[in-house]
């Protein structure tokens, strides 16, 4: 059967479907956070983007100190592991060089805002807020009446990036996405988006996939372009092929601090790299190796073939 | 090139799968249920769409079986499938969202509007017959592109000026409840039965009858039909199966005569 | 580490945590239906109680005959198949031999009343049933304004089931289960429930489980009772274990017809076996080997393991 | 048995670690956050309670890490871990379903009632410090049983009179909005400052002064709270940590003193 082939590279995708001033949502929930597509960005030089991110960890600070970013929507304004994103800060304590618009939510509200966009809903509820400031900051959080009589229950409202970009272990040739390890709010982030982008570690053999249909989190219909990008996650990881480089997250903190700091890493680490492949090749082998993991196989399970059929194919 | 054509009776199963089949020319996204819709999805995927992608309320993706499903959860669809979803995901995500082009759906009974009842004849209270009732239909009217309707009936009982009971609405209904609710897919486009297809070309419109099987008239339909039914103004006679149409059917779709009548 | 074992027989587990009255749900979407612990209840004599199934299938008809349930809350109508389920259509259509009471939703009504009970939610938002009859069938159905301005929308209230009972293919001994091929609404099952029993084709070691987390449809938290019961699904099938007994399936309606039928049915192949090994017994090897199915094993993945602690390991 | 006790700090990360892990008695699923709740949950574990089970808001339930987590996402977290949930199931069926027992908070500030501000500093519109905001903190707070909180400072800018910003509330707030939306959880249960061991006895009452550290006073707690606190009937001098506890913390848990200061 022949299948929609929707591989193609990272400079072509983003060109082809990240415009300025456009709502793009990059997650990946301290897993398989999209790197390469965020520098990619920054290497085309949009503007204007309103920057989807629960946790925008360090990816944030680079892509709004590159000037991408007008308008940041999270739940969450610190890397992963602790230490402040200086760039985030300078801009919302001092609007320094700018200010940054903030639309802001708990974790568990962003999660039902891609819900809400992923089904089409016009709301969604969630037992939190009662009682907090966050509906006072933050307008877009509302309150519905309960029509079986309860109390008034908080509602998001939904969120539909024009692109959501994802990391993952594989995908084949059509775009049928798996990934493993934590898979956060992947799967509603990218059926809530118009446009799906999705960066592998490495495309296979669609009967790879077909082994395992449980193991998909993205149907080929819900994903636009597929693109091969081992390593594409770090400073982030994959689960099962490298480790997070914990050393380069505590070594952005000082960066971080200092925005001309900042601008020089991106012009050497970003603009001063074609691509992820020559992003690794600066980084080294070795520092690269020291991210290897050692393996841990899931125990293989059976999903079972009609005997009749097994045996016609026979 | 002449292709020949069978001679298989309008009302067998085999005319009716070919004509459904020849509907998902063009179409990425099939919600698929059981019996006349299996075979009508296998055969289009043989002749005029082998890319169509096959999605059941099960939770299915992109199924590729390699036996007939005996319904919509069968392990024939699970193995070498794309994907299989939860029910929230299949629902909410696919069907919700907009990703499925056509649908395919059965029913007791049709209206004008094409509003659809799966759940009773005779009163709600006390029904004459108690129907499977809305299983997933309710969803997939109003969430599909288009829904294409297969009946094995054509009679006023099956095609009534008013429903016993409305099911799957049209989007007319909806528009009746509250304008602003009316959903995003156009409903029944297609009714397709063993005298006629009927279609609906306008999202808030009617019923008309667009291809009369060979052997019948206007008249016929219209007789057979509980309202005043309009014709389209280019209604023609329905194309027969082809020859190789009904032997797929026969000899490598439906080898056992399970859907086949 | 010690955990707590939650192995039981199904004898005990429908004892222990099924009683007169109760909200119990059997679900499984034409996969992996729970006909062993269904029989287990009828067995042991339960009445009076809300059967909550989204297809009712013969489980339903096979329940109600017995005369354990009072109220039937479900989505479909029929067999799984086609085939009509005579025991339902007569207490529905005659009352025959008494009325049986039913509160009717549609398949994502009651996923989204799962979906609601799951998650503590008052009530779950979907974009069906506008200008359907169905809400005026069950005032339980109803509408909340948008507070974003858009059309109103209808609403379902939660299920909240006193038990859930699910068959999946595996679960270890501290009830971490684990399933594979369809997967229905049964997380969200569960979830919902005070209680959840799961029958499973085998209990296997933790560290089968703690290969694959992904694999993990529930965790030992949500699961109150586990219970190991090859066959527990037959007439329906475990994907990769058994395929479903279509000709039973074929067989049953013209039982079904006969409440006489139905009625005998019940006493020689559930009150006359004691458990599920003996049912499979009297079912036969023959008939049984003829339900077995060609292994298609899924690929394995790479969960991958920090290189310090296996090292430490080894 | 006499258990020889250590004299680390009360301000220490260990003497903190070890007061925390032993909230843990007797709970069954804890929502571990990153830095001393990971410290103190891995002591419980290897003291307390060996059966806690750890669940993170990345979606891990049941971890059992083969070395020290560097956050909550660490990959160390999901191998072996008994699974891995979405995060809508994670949120919505794990936490706001009431599994979680306890929740481990940090904050820059709490108030008597026991709420939280993790926002701003100064102003919302120009603050002085921005802080990381809500995170899972706003779910955790209504929706796991109870909260321990455990700060690093103790003074009447961490415990002040009135927060800056609320962004995790108690349910005295949840009441003061809405007396029906007074969410299950008790909300803060108990606070850990390098100074004492306060708690909130009372779903809608105020924190009072429970333990105080070895070497301090009930006054020179008061002295550095913000408002006026009262004290427990049964105060008492907080228990030091063993010199196991440390020993644990030091060579086995986090040998790179990735957390300890």
């Amino acid at each position: 059967m022949a299948t929609p082939d929707k591989v193609t590279d990272l400079t072509s995708a983003v060109a082809a479907h990240v415009r300025d001033g456009m709502t793009v949502a990059l997650e990946g929930f301290g897993h398989l956070i999209p790197f390469a597509a965020g520098h990619e960005i920054i290497r085309q030089g949009r503007r204007d983007l309103t920057f989807c991110r629960m946790t925008p960890d360090l990816l944030a600070d680079q892509m709004i100190a590159a000037g991408c970013v007008s308008k940041l929507v999270a739940s969450f304004f610190a890397s992963g592991s602790a230490g402040s994103l200086h760039e985030v800060r300078r801009r919302v304590e001092n609007a320094d060089p700018k200010p940054l618009e903030v639309e802001e939510y708990s974790h568990y509200g962003m999660v039902c805002r891609y819900q809400a966009g992923a089904s089409g809903l016009p709301f969604f509820p969630l037992r939190s807020y009662a009682g907090s400031d966050l509906p006072k900051l933050n307008p877009l959080i509302r309150k519905v009446a309960d029509p079986y009589g309860g109390p008034d229950i908080y509602v998001v409202p939904p969120l539909r990036p024009d692109v959501t970009i994802l990391h993952a272990q594989r995908a084949d040739r059509s775009g049928n996405v798996q990934m493993w390890g934590i898979v956060g709010a992947q799967q509603e982030a990218a059926y809530a988006a118009e446009t799906v982008i999705v960066t592998v570690e490495e495309i296979v053999e669609e009967d790879v996939v077909r082994s395992d249909p449980n193991r998909t989190v993205l149907p080929s219909h819900a994903v636009t372009a597929v693109v091969e990008c081992p390593g594409g996650a770090h400073p982030s990881y994959t689960q099962g092929h490298y480790d997070r480089d914990n050393a380069f997250y505590r070594e952005w903190t000082p960066i971080s601090r200092d925005r001309e700091a900042v601008l020089g890493w991106l012009e050497e680490w970003v603009h001063g790299v074609p691509d992820r492949e020559a992003y690794l090749d600066k980084l080294g082998a070795e520092r690269w190796a020291g991210l290897g993991v050692a393996p841990r196989p899931s125990q293989p399970v059976d999903f079972g073939r009609r005997r009749v059929a097994a045996q016609e194919a026979s | 090139m002449s292709t020949p054509l069978s001679d298989v009776a309008p009302a067998s199963t085999e005319f009716l799968a070919a004509v459904a089949a020849r509907q998902l020319v063009g179409k990425h996204r099939v919600f698929a249920g059981v019996g006349l819709p299996t075979l009508a999805v296998d055969l289009a995927r043989r002749t005029v769409n082998p890319d169509v992608e096959l999605v059941y309320e099960s939770g299915i993706c992109g199924a590729q079986p390699e036996g007939l499903a005996e319904g919509i959860a069968d392990s024939v669809l699970v193995s070498g499938a794309a994907a299989v979803l939860s029910m929230p995901a299949l629902f909410g995500y696919v069907l919700q969202r907009g990703h499925v082009d056509v649908g395919f759906l059965g029913a007791a009974q049709v209206d004008r509007w094409g509003s659809l009842n799966t759940s009773f004849i005779g009163d709600w209270d006390k029904p004459t017959v108690r129907l499977p009732g809305a299983g997933g239909a309710a969803e997939i009217m109003p969430n599909a592109g288009e829904c294409v309707v297969v009946l094995r009936r054509h009679d006023p009982g099956a095609l009534p000026a008013e429903l016993d009971f409305c099911t799957s609405p049209s989007p007319v209904r909806a528009h009746q409840e509250d304008p602003r609710m009316v959903p995003p897919g156009h409903g029944v486009s297609t009714v397709i039965t063993p005298m006629a297809v009927l279609r609906r070309p306008d999202k808030l419109g009617e019923l008309e009858i667009s291809e009369v099987h060979p052997g019948l008239t206007v008249d016929d339909v219209r007789a057979a039909t509980g309202w005043d039914i309009p014709v389209a103004e280019d209604v023609r006679e329905t194309d027969r199966p082809t020859v190789e149409e009904v032997r797929l059917l026969r000899d490598e779709i439906d080898t056992v005569r399970l859907y086949l009548r």
